[in-house]
């Protein structure tokens, strides 16, 4: 079988009946270029809310008069667990000062003490994998039940609402995520069942005449994958050209520099067509079935 | 050549045929006839494998075709050459392209294969519509190309179903000299018809086929 | 009824009709002939507006063809019965269906079109296929569906291209009684064919073509 | 032209090709639903944000012995005001109240005061409307001319991280919309395309024989609001599938009980599989195109 043959073979039908390969191509471009802008906000939006916790902190406030070896062996203690990403010790001045400063301009109120009244106090960052709730409820019972911590402030509410967040958009992405795919794939195949149905007699001419599944086959594997690759080549685009547009309303709209593709551009234009071939063979395969003698 | 041996074929109700005996030699040239919805397309379905026989034994050269395998029909079908009753052709390639088909299945390559196609297309007087597709020749040209096709790989069995159906006196001589030439080359060549002319004063087996059933076999 | 006037077809480089001029009278019968490509198809397709002419004057019935809108061309088809040569069946719908298409085109009822469909059928000797669809049906038998459906509605003309090429003699006699038949009541008859045997002998006239050209008329 | 036979018609060739009409009502069943919440989650976080500015405050502070009069006076122009939605006197008295209960534990800070070194402030919550970012700073500037206002507070960032997420919803809400839009018609019209393939032939011997453009659309057209009508079912159901989802996770996930869909549920029953026939309708159309003789 010449290979040479089924190139031109393919791409001659490609010519013959151009629009239909272009819309089909468009089509199947529209379908990636969504699949990879939901795959980089899924992306973005975890991210960001891998981070989240990070920024969630727990105050212990010691008691008076704590010795500070105690101290120190609490902080070390604390850096070496593997849930916690800092542990700093902010000291009754420190923490007057930082009063003062927030209280702004009615600092006035506490100029005129003469004992400081606050206590000292640790301040622990949690790292990111410690979400889970239950792990992280024990480890604050952990905390209040060592000697000297007075109390234990630490936020339930937010932590809460961040499980939320994180747990919500995970389903609902996987979910979005699944439904798009589906419409993509329906896509493909019906696609590329219009190459199957202008082809029909041809192919069964074809075996009459003696051809090979591979000789049959070979055209219209090279022709699914030029439609993928053009709608992986489409999607590229307009994956660039939201760049665009997102570089020109993220100078006005700070916000959504969160959703930057430039970065990663260059591997969407290497993944988009050939991910895009992929889809097309497979869906030119599926199409035409086993052939049967 | 080819060997039935008490074959029947049924379409879902429809008896086609009834327990056909008969063999063709290798190198002979056979005619078969009968009416319209005779079974004669059927006969030649069954020796292409288009259909498999319902009862009774066929063979074909080495072929079993009772017990023939999915990835043996191709082989099979690559020793005959068919004239479609009804051509057949495919619309979307050029008159060469489709003559060239046949030879492309079998792996020749653009410059092997086109002396070939010419001399294919010169013999039924078309080498002027190399360019042309299907659907703008008139119903002669598409059955001569369909006949050009069948000749151009130089089969080992020639299957032709009413070959000169639309074609005119002068046009239908000329076709039949090309079989009977084909056929002294050594190609063992089957014409189904019902146009006496083809086949009276042709010195030739005739098989005569009724509703089924092979009712005689002379020749003419 | 069918009057051409100086007509030519050109169909890219190919000239397929050269000034034909010919008169077919309301009523009458008549053959047209030649080789294969000689443009008796293209003839065809000019009275019912497939092809428009190039040059000269077409008139059929009513309409001048040179000038007919495209509202006007499912009327003009409507008086016109037509045996394709390729017999463009409807491969999707029974029998039955594919020979009631012109009535329901002309907006009869599953009743009122019944009895025309079953002795139309009858006619070509196929009331038994009534349910079977077209791809099922030997070549003949499809060949006798699309005369069953090209005078099912009784047109005021009937073009027939190569009505008899899959069928037997039998056959071809009894297809021929019945556009004789036909033509009696009144119908305009034209039929393409290049088998003498259908119009020698006939005290018809006949329309020769060559290569496009009108070359005589002669009453065989 | 009879219409019983069009429709008779479109049936038979409905159930003829059953399974690529099944898959053509799956596919424009997803594209549907997508559309479907899209628009729910558009309209939902577009009624979110439309209620922000709501929570947004302006704080007056007044110099002191302002008099009553004139505060009385500064309310009512101010409640008459449009973009105004409420405006509130918050007296010394009960700022410093308001300012105990804040330091909590630390109240003790502002117990031993002997004056109350707080000012009068008014307390000014904005219409939706006032959002336009160059009226409100207008508006500021006005506030900020009155004599006796000593300094106004109305928190710059909060305000234009309003504005940010509004536009940024809005574009990128847009956007996407049009994206899976495009998409959707796409589908339609390569899956009716397909109809058409499979039946060029048809049509072309139906012109032959006389019948008028009418007789020839009929059944495609029935055809295509059959499998739109089947595709907005299709939807409709996912959609249904959906609200118990949410319904399930919202119970344990009160964050995403904003996405409720169940209220508009009867009538997305009837908008979708009627937008599913429109489309049908209009995809048949175009797909047959003109019918030339
Ligand atoms: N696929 C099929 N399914 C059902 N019946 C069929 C099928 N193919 C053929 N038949 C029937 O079998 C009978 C024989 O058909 P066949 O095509 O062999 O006839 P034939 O001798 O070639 O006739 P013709 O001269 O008209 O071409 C006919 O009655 C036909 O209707
Ligand atoms: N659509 C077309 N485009 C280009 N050339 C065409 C077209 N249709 C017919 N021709 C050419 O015009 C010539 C006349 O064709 P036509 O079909 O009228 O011949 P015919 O007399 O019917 O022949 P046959 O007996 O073989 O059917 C032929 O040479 C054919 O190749
Ligand atoms: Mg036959
Ligand atoms: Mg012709």
């Amino acid at each position: 079988m010449s290979t040479g043959y089924s190139f031109r073979f393919a791409f001659e039908s490609l010519k013959k009946d151009f629009w239909i390969n272009v819309i089909a191509a468009l089509s199947a471009g529209v379908g990636l270029f969504l699949v990879a802008i939901l795959s980089i906000t899924f992306y973005s939006i975890n991210s960001v809310t891998k981070k989240l916790p990070e920024k969630f902190t727990i105050i212990l406030y010691l008691k008076d008069n704590t010795p500070a070896d105690e101290i120190n062996k609490l902080l070390t203690d604390l850096k070496n667990n593997s849930m916690v990403k800092s542990a700093r010790l902010i000291t009754k001045d420190s923490a007057l000062n930082e009063l003062k400063k927030r209280l702004k301009d009615s600092s006035f109120l506490v100029e005129g003490l003469d004992e400081n009244p606050l206590p000292d106090s640790v301040e622990i960052r949690l790292s990111s994998e410690a979400v889970e709730k239950a792990l992280l409820k024990d480890f604050i019972k952990e905390l209040r039940s060592i000697s000297y911590v007075d109390d234990v402030d630490y936020g339930e509410e937010l932590m809460e609402s961040i499980v939320m967040i994180k747990k919500t958009v995970e389903t609902s992405g996987i979910a979005f995520m699944a439904v798009i795919l589906t419409g993509i794939v329906f896509n493909f195949y019906t696609t590329i069942k219009i190459l199957f149905y202008r082809r029909k007699e041809e192919i069964e001419t074809f075996k009459l005449l003696g051809a090979s599944g591979g000789f049959i086959r070979a055209p219209f594997l090279i022709e699914g994958s030029a439609i993928g690759i053009a709608g992986g080549l489409v999607a590229s685009f307009m994956l660039f050209g939201l760049t665009q547009v997102f570089g020109l309303l993220s100078q006005r709209l700070p916000f959504i520099a969160s959703l930057n593709i430039q970065p990663y551009m260059l591997s969407f234009l290497i993944i988009l067509p050939l991910s895009g071939a992929l889809l097309g063979v497979a869906g030119a395969f599926l199409s035409i079935g086993r052939i049967r003698y | 050549m080819i060997h039935f041996e008490g074959v029947s074929k049924i379409y879902e109700k429809q008896l086609a045929l009834k327990e056909i005996t008969l063999s063709i030699e290798k190198g002979e040239l056979v005619f078969v006839t009968g009416p319209s919805g005779a079974g004669k397309t059927t006969l030649l379905k069954l020796i292409y494998a288009h259909e498999r026989p319902d009862k009774g034994r066929l063979v074909v050269g080495d072929y079993d075709l009772s017990v023939i395998t999915q990835k043996e029909i191709p082989l099979l079908r690559r020793m005959i050459g068919i004239v479609f009753q009804d051509f057949r052709l495919i619309d979307t390639k050029t008159v060469f392209e489709n003559v060239a088909m046949p030879l492309r299945i079998r792996g020749l390559s653009d410059r092997d294969l086109k002396d070939f196609v010419f001399d294919s297309l010169r013999l039924v007087n078309l080498r002027h519509k190399i360019e042309a597709y299907p659907p703008t020749l008139s119903g002669g040209e598409q059955q001569r190309v369909a006949i050009a096709r069948a000749i151009v790989a130089e089969p080992q069995i020639l299957l032709a179903d009413e070959p000169t159906g639309n074609l005119d006196p002068e046009n239908t001589k000329a076709i039949m000299d090309i079989f009977k030439e084909i056929n002294a080359r050594g190609t063992t060549v089957v014409i189904a018809t019902h146009n006496p002319d083809l086949y009276t004063h042709s010195g030739r087996r005739v098989f005569k086929l009724q509703e089924g059933s092979l009712t005689g076999v002379e020749v003419l």
